[in-house]
């Protein structure tokens, strides 16, 4: 992960570590320390090493192959992952999944938490028949396109929750808390203009007045906006109660300023970089307060694996697990479980019939893949006994679990510079 | 209310385009070198700033000296490592130099990006700013931060101004500007005042970058935009005219405020842009320029 | 005699070019695959430096005018393949022509500057209007050259060899000539009765012509456009450092070039982040101590005997 | 002698205020070579660009084969039958000798594709009959100068112009060469093209030209037979300022004095061109000594290898020392300064910014010392302290000049054509100053001179510099009667 990085600079020690997350040579050898033995099963990752989500992909699904290999592989095959980076660009992905598939001839594609990547690499999947999952992208046209078109793009899976379902779950949050808890009614929703934000933008627009929140204003900016005194003062001039974000590629910035200019709205939704626990440190704590849809929280066991991989994967690494380092562990597992139960093989189109199979508790919840008749084919079914989804929030340079009440380890707290509805 | 608020914003912003790009534009008038790693160098100096500030618990009193610190010793770097070589190369014929170092300078910034990337991620840093807090003018709540930004931007564009039009040795770098020739037929090592003039290049890039970071964060992906706008900037005021360049960086500036308070903050940038081409097309030599 | 030396060698290595599909991976050759439409990038660009004398830093204003409006025409009216290309060859040129007026006006710098802001504006046009184009995201097109990778190389192989062809004997022609001198010395050029802008001009329409098809072929390639493949400025530097890493005013260098820049580009994918470091060092180095590029050099050597 | 094929009129040029061609007119018939001669400055060469279509005239016509043709771009005017010889031109690197001149008969056509068969054998003849054939297969980087500027005449000559326009076409080229030049140009005659030749001065062109058409400072000051416009007070005054006196000087110092400045045996080349040819002058203590010879003879290049300009072989030796390697900013600090031909002043910054940059490397003490003394010497440039040099009158800026190398308390101070399109009045001060100089100060000058008038009173010793070598050495007394009647 990039902030180990930054340590590791007087910590020479760790740089190997991280010549996993950015140089992906060293994990690629890796080889299993294993009793299991045989012709290993290769599983390609596609990582953006250098963004704070990104760099945990390679991390979470190292772990799951350790510990697969450990307790004797995949039917006494090891589990070997071939890692390339991207550099964040859609032709890059392209490529390392062509390289991955046709060079490397792995079984499956776990890459990218950026719709963009994530959407140039589909038609791929679909053209070379090849299993592709994404452990953080959100666009919903990634699960859209195989309902529209089954027969050709069944080979993607989509193994986060979709813009729609972040937006619902953010919005539930809003109303369980911000509306009953705060008395809040008036919300501005903000977002990066992105592929994953159009659809989010939508559905926050169709849940957030059924949570009771009504939408003032719609702001969308581009992701390289550096100064956002703009964009909060247009905000502030429509006087909500609170500022719904769609953020993931920006966050720093912006709430730096927001801090800076000591904007009196509090920020809710989703704002991925804050899910990093070096979060704070980069934004010199500025993001007290900033709350934050995830698929689990650092200090609640959404399931009972969760906490222990938590701890694992922060031992090993000097770091809590950005949201696609939970994501792409279960992922690793979930694939190994389809290959058992494809008996062995790993035929695309028997691993798409044994994925769509899935049944499986991960860190995050309880994963299954909707249907083909559902509106979002292949992806991460969401639901309170599923996937439920949980809140973050920073308190005094710690993430919290805020939402919802069965996972909450504390209450909501806003900056004091925050003004609150009577 | 909102044409107070554009103004007061605008100021801020303007004011650190001004210092970010005089450094590149005395550089050229000086040496004539257009240096397009130029946004590395302030990225160099907000990633210094910001480790020394942030990750080593210094402070922000002992990043910015690092920060700035850090910006002239890459100036120098980018001088001895790529432009001065080229320069010098007797293979390169001297009506292509210019080409060549753009390029050269060009690459320099892609790998002093990457390495960026590397050790920091591409995510933007921010140094926590010397003074906290919000003061209203004329009813605008604007950061203390803003403020000290704008007023350390000119003090060292003040300072600036005042060595080239005051100082004997700020005379030269204006003569050197003028007519290098006629130096050296006084005497003077054009050599040395290169040198100079990239020491003076680097101090002000780095003090732009620190600034940056503590206002506007910055990240490796920044170093290319940083480079693109300093060099539009520059232009626009007329290549190597200090002074044109504080005006187009005010133009510019404003505009992009304007624009995103009255229109929309995604189109931002484009009107500087519509209007840089218009400009350029209609006065070839950009609003101030010599040559 | 130099030239048919090169002519031979050129010769050879493409025939060794025609048989890779027998006995390489498919991956190395989609590797090579986008390698050469980017040569022919490069030879397009050279074109304007080497010969017409104008910096053009922004090959991607012309590149994706081209993808882009095959991208559209494709998705919006869903025209066959050949004639999305033909129509974003016609608007590559149209743009060619907008970008030389400027430069028939301002000189060094300043031209540098207008492609430069071009290539910006197209991006920003392209997100404003991302209901059509996909904006950040880029869009996908319905229809792909091939999936087969075989055939997509040799669709690239023979696109690059004609392209390449042309380009080569139109500055090896009486008009290269012409346009040389007019670009050296634009003054003499015209006291020998020669109409610069109008060679001038010429050349842009040419250069766009061959990079709008290329843009618009690469996108059927890999099956989607956006910003960051066929815009984006790095990609624009990209194509500079390749044409003159490969030997300007040789256009065939430019080849060289881009494919060295893409394929290095791979070699070091397991170096993660750093591989861009790599290249862009090597490349350097390369500008530093061998300033007539690759093919440069050795045509310089030959010219010596 | 048929009709006029070129004919100027009223011809007026102004670059923002300063006017460099005030309403010349003259014309050329089919089968004649005129002589269009004026010393640097005087707007000769604007004249050639106003007529090639190079830079637009103000006002004026310029009529070929009595149509209009002032105003026109310059392809049509080419195109037009107009054929322009250039001084300095920039060959294509990767071209041989062959394909410029081919290049030269291409026609300006976006559709041919392939030259037509023809050109080859046209190019062929051309090479041939200006003398080219023997390297038609070389790249120019390899060609002798003399070669190049054939090659620039082929091109020219190519699409068989009607009227011929040539810049200084003698300049660099060895007495052997220029007869082979001179044939061609009369060749063009007696093919009954008009021919103008542009140049320095009468004498390098009196023997081909039919009439000669002198300029001074963008005027017309004669027009007529080389033989009466040499003849002509006004051009003499020009040239030589008047009628050649040497002012009786008393020897400040003798023989004996030791050499401050010793030049041995220098040569140095431009590119192919022989800008020196093996040169030895010597200058005293206190001395002061003048150069003089005409435009292209090389003092420029004499003064700027020693001021360590160019590079040069040979060796020069300053108070004892070798400069050989010094960089030339050390060579002016140790006391060699120039006052360059082109004065190099910072436009920009005022008088007083100027001298002061000259007195840097002084203590403060001695820079105000200095100042004083010079604003004492230059009373003009008192009363201009705070103007900015750019907007000082021509005088002004040649005294600024000289002041600011002054400035730097030079040991030897090197003028390089003070007069350089001075006005006679302003001459007078200068010569003034000078005197001043010689006899108040420890100063050695060398002085660099077309102007012979000027530079006789103001020297101990003269030495004649043509076609790069000394050619005469020896008293003012001495040069009317030994070198002034060749000198013109």
């Amino acid at each position: 992960m990039p902030e180990t990085i930054r340590r590791s600079l007087w910590q020479p020690s760790r740089r190997q570590v991280l010549a996993g997350a950015a140089g992906m040579a060293g994990l690629a050898s890796v080889p299993a320390t294993v009793r299991a033995a045989g012709e290993p099963i290769k599983i390609g990752i596609i990582a953006e090493a250098s963004t704070l989500p990104g760099a945990a992909i390679p991390k979470g699904a190292q772990m799951a192959a350790d510990a697969i290999n450990a307790a004797g592989g995949v039917g006494g095959r090891p589990i070997e992952l071939i890692v390339y980076d991207d550099h964040v660009s859609a032709v890059d992905g392209v490529r390392a999944f062509q390289r991955l598939v046709q060079q490397d001839k792995v079984a499956a594609v776990i890459g990218s938490f950026i719709s963009e990547v994530a959407l140039a690499i589909e038609p791929w999947s679909a053209r070379l028949k090849a299993i592709y999952i994404t452990p953080g992208a959100a666009s919903n046209d990634i699960s859209k396109r195989v309902h529209d078109d089954y027969a050709h793009y069944k080979y993607t899976f989509h193994g986060w929750f979709t813009s729609y379902f972040i937006a619902e779950c953010a919005s539930d949050s809003a109303h369980d808390i911000l509306v009953d808890q705060f008395h809040m009614k008036t919300c501005v929703v903000m977002s990066e203009d992105a592929a994953w934000t159009t659809p989010l933008d939508a559905a926050y627009l169709e849940f957030l007045p059924k949570a009771g929140l009504e939408v003032l204003d719609h702001i969308r900016f581009s992701p390289d906006t550096t100064d956002f005194t703009p964009i909060f003062n247009r905000i502030e001039g429509k006087k909500p109660d609170v500022i719904m974000t769609g953020i993931s590629h920006v966050g720093v910035v912006p709430t730096v300023q927001w801090k800076q200019q000591r904007v009196p709205i509090p920020m809710w939704g989703v704002s991925s970089q804050a899910t990093s626990s070096d979060f704070w440190k980069d934004t010199n704590g500025a993001c007290e307060g900033v709350a934050g849809q995830e698929g689990a929280g650092p200090d609640s066991a959404v399931t009972p694996k969760t906490i222990p991989f938590t701890q694992a994967y922060q031992k090993r690494f000097g770091l809590v697990p950005a949201y696609c380092g939970y994501s792409s562990n279960d992922l690793v597992y979930i694939i190994a479980e389809a290959i058992t139960r494809a008996g062995g093989s790993t035929d695309p189109d028997k691993l798409v019939t044994a994925l769509e199979a899935t049944d499986y508790v991960g860190t995050i919840g309880r994963f299954k893949f909707y249907g083909r008749q559902d509106r979002f084919t292949h992806a991460m079914e969401y639901g309170p006994d599923l996937v439920p989804g949980v809140m973050i929030q920073w308190q005094n340079g710690k993430q919290v679990t805020v939402w919802p009440k069965k996972f909450a380890t504390a209450k909501v707290e806003f900056p004091s510079f925050v003004k609150l509805p009577a | 209310m909102e044409a107070v608020q554009i103004l007061v914003d605008g100021f801020a912003i303007s004011a650190l385009y001004a210092l970010g790009a005089v450094g590149f534009t005395l550089l050229f008038g000086v040496s004539g070198v257009l240096n397009l790693a130029h946004g590395g160098t302030l990225v160099v100096s907000a990633m210094i700033a910001w480790l020394v500030a942030t990750d080593l618990h210094l402070g922000t009193l002992a990043g910015a000296p690092a920060g700035i610190l850090a910006g002239m010793v890459f100036a120098f770097a980018t001088y001895f490592a790529v432009v001065r070589p080229i320069q010098r190369s007797r293979a390169i014929p001297r009506e292509e130099t210019e080409i060549f170092i753009l390029t050269g300078t060009l690459l320099w910034g892609i790998m002093c990006q990457t390495v960026l990337a590397y050790c920091f991620t591409t995510n933007p840093v921010t140094v926590p700013a010397l003074i906290g807090g919000v003061v209203p003018i004329f009813g605008v709540r604007t950061p203390r931060n803003e403020i000290l930004i704008a007023l350390a931007c000119w003090a060292v564009i003040g300072a600036l101004w005042l060595l080239i039009n005051r100082t004997r040795t700020g005379k030269t770098l204006l003569a050197a500007s003028i007519n290098p020739r006629g130096l050296t037929l006084l005497g003077f090592e054009l050599s040395r005042i290169h040198l100079l003039v990239w020491a003076i290049y680097g101090l002000l890039a780095g003090v732009a970058g620190v600034l940056l970071a503590t206002f506007l964060g910055a990240s490796s992906d920044a170093v290319g935009p940083l480079t693109a706008s300093a060099f539009s900037i520059v232009v626009l005021g007329g290549l190597g005219s200090v002074g044109g360049s504080l005006v187009a960086a005010y133009v510019v500036g404003y505009l992009e405020t304007i624009t995103a308070y009255l229109v929309a903050p995604t189109l931002r940038a484009i009107p500087a842009l519509v209007i840089l081409i218009l400009v350029i097309y209609v006065l070839p030599q950009g609003l101030f320029g010599r040559r | 005699m130099l030239r048919s030396r090169l002519l031979w060698a050129t010769l050879i290595i493409l025939a060794l070019a025609s048989t890779l599909p027998l006995w390489l991976s498919a991956y190395i050759l989609g590797v090579l695959t986008t390698a050469y439409y980017f040569g022919v990038f490069a030879m397009s660009w050279d074109l304007l430096f080497g010969f017409a004398g104008e910096v053009n830093f922004g090959p991607t204003f012309l590149i994706g005018l081209g993808a882009y409006t095959a991208a559209l025409i494709d998705n919006l009216l869903g025209w066959p393949i050949p004639l999305c290309v033909a129509a974003a060859a016609v608007v590559a040129v149209v743009g060619g022509l907008l970008l030389a007026l400027p430069a028939l006006r301002l000189h060094g710098p300043y031209f540098g500057l207008v492609t430069l802001v071009a290539v910006l504006l197209l991006q920003d046009v392209i997100v404003i209007f991302a209901h059509f184009t996909g904006g950040e995201i880029g869009m996908t097109v319905p229809d792909v050259l091939s999936i087969s990778a075989g055939t997509n190389y040799w669709i690239a192989l023979v696109f690059l060899t004609v392209s390449g062809a042309a380009l080569f004997f139109y500055s090896r022609s009486p008009l290269g000539l012409i346009l040389q001198a007019a670009g050296q010395d634009p003054t003499e050029a015209a006291s020998l009765g020669f109409n610069v802008a109008k060679h001038k001009l010429a050349a842009f329409s040419v250069s766009a012509f061959f990079s709008g098809i290329a843009g618009a072929m690469l996108i059927f390639y890999l099956g989607s456009a956006s910003v960051d493949v066929v815009v984006d400025l790095a990609i624009a530097v990209q194509i500079i450092i390749a044409a003159v890493l490969g030997g300007r005013r040789t256009i065939l260098g430019s080849v060289i070039g881009g494919v060295f820049l893409i394929a290095a580009g791979q070699v070091l994918l397991p170096l993660g982040q750093l591989s861009t470091f790599v290249v862009s060092a090597v490349a350097l180095l390369v500008i530093l101590f061998f300033p007539d590029g690759l093919l440069g050099h050795a045509l310089r050597r030959g010219e010596q005997e | 002698m048929s009709e006029a094929r070129l004919e100027v009129a009223g011809l007026t040029k102004r670059f923002g205020g300063l006017v460099a061609v005030r309403d010349i007119g003259f014309s050329i018939a089919a089968g004649e070579i005129l002589g269009l001669i004026g010393p640097n400055g005087s707007g000769k060469s604007t004249v050639m660009k106003l007529i090639m279509g190079i830079e637009r005239p103000n006002t004026g016509s310029v009529r070929l084969d009595g149509a209009e043709i002032a105003g026109w771009p310059t392809h049509r005017i080419a195109r037009a039958g107009i054929g322009i010889v250039f001084q300095h031109s920039r060959p294509l690197h990767r071209q041989t000798v062959l394909d410029h001149i081919k290049l030269a008969l291409l026609p300006d056509s976006l559709l041919r594709l392939a030259a037509d068969p023809a050109v080859e054998g046209k190019a062929r003849t051309i090479a041939a009959r200006v003398g080219l054939e023997a390297v038609l297969g070389r790249h120019p980087g390899t060609l002798a100068f003399a070669d190049l500027r054939r090659l620039e005449l082929a091109k020219a000559i190519a699409r068989e112009p009607s009227v011929v326009l040539v810049d200084e076409p003698f300049a660099g080229l060895t007495p052997s060469e220029v007869a082979g030049f001179s044939e061609l140009i009369r060749s063009f005659r007696d093919e009954g093209k008009a021919v103008l030749l542009v140049d320095h001065n009468v004498k390098s062109v009196a023997a081909m030209v039919d009439r000669v058409f002198a300029m001074y400072l963008g005027e017309r000051i004669a027009e007529g037979t080389a033989d009466s416009v040499m003849r002509d007070e006004k051009v003499r005054r020009v040239y030589l300022g008047g009628s050649i006196e040497t002012a009786a000087r008393i020897r400040t110092n003798g023989e004996q004095a030791r050499p401050l400045l010793a030049v041995e045996g220098v040569s140095v080349l431009y590119g192919k061109a022989q800008a020196l040819d093996n040169v030895s002058i010597e200058v005293r203590e206190r001395e002061f000594v003048s150069v003089v010879g005409l435009n292209g003879a090389g003092k420029t290049t004499l003064f700027n290898a020693i001021s360590g300009l160019v590079p040069y072989r040979g060796t020069i030796r300053f108070a004892g020392r070798t400069l050989g390697t010094i960089s030339a900013a050390s060579i002016a600090r140790a006391g060699i300064v120039q006052c360059p031909e082109t004065r190099e002043l910072f436009g920009a910054m005022t008088v007083e910014e100027n001298l002061e940059l000259g007195g840097a490397h002084l203590s403060n003490a001695a820079r105000t010392e200095q100042l004083a003394w010079l604003l004492d010497l230059f009373p003009i440039l008192a009363e201009r302290a705070r103007q900015q040099a750019a907007t000082l009158s021509g005088g002004e800026q040649q005294m600024l000049a000289i002041a600011r190398a002054l400035m730097m308390r030079p040991r030897l101070l090197i003028l390089d054509e003070p007069t350089l399109g001075l006005a006679p009045v302003i001459l007078e001060q200068l010569s003034k100053a000078l005197a001043r100089l010689h006899t108040t100060t420890e100063i050695t000058v060398l002085l660099g001179e077309q102007n012979v008038t000027f530079a006789l009173p103001h020297a101990d010793r003269i030495y004649v510099l043509e076609h790069a070598r000394i050619v005469w050495e020896g008293e003012p007394a001495r040069f009317a009667a030994e070198a002034g009647a060749q000198y013109l």
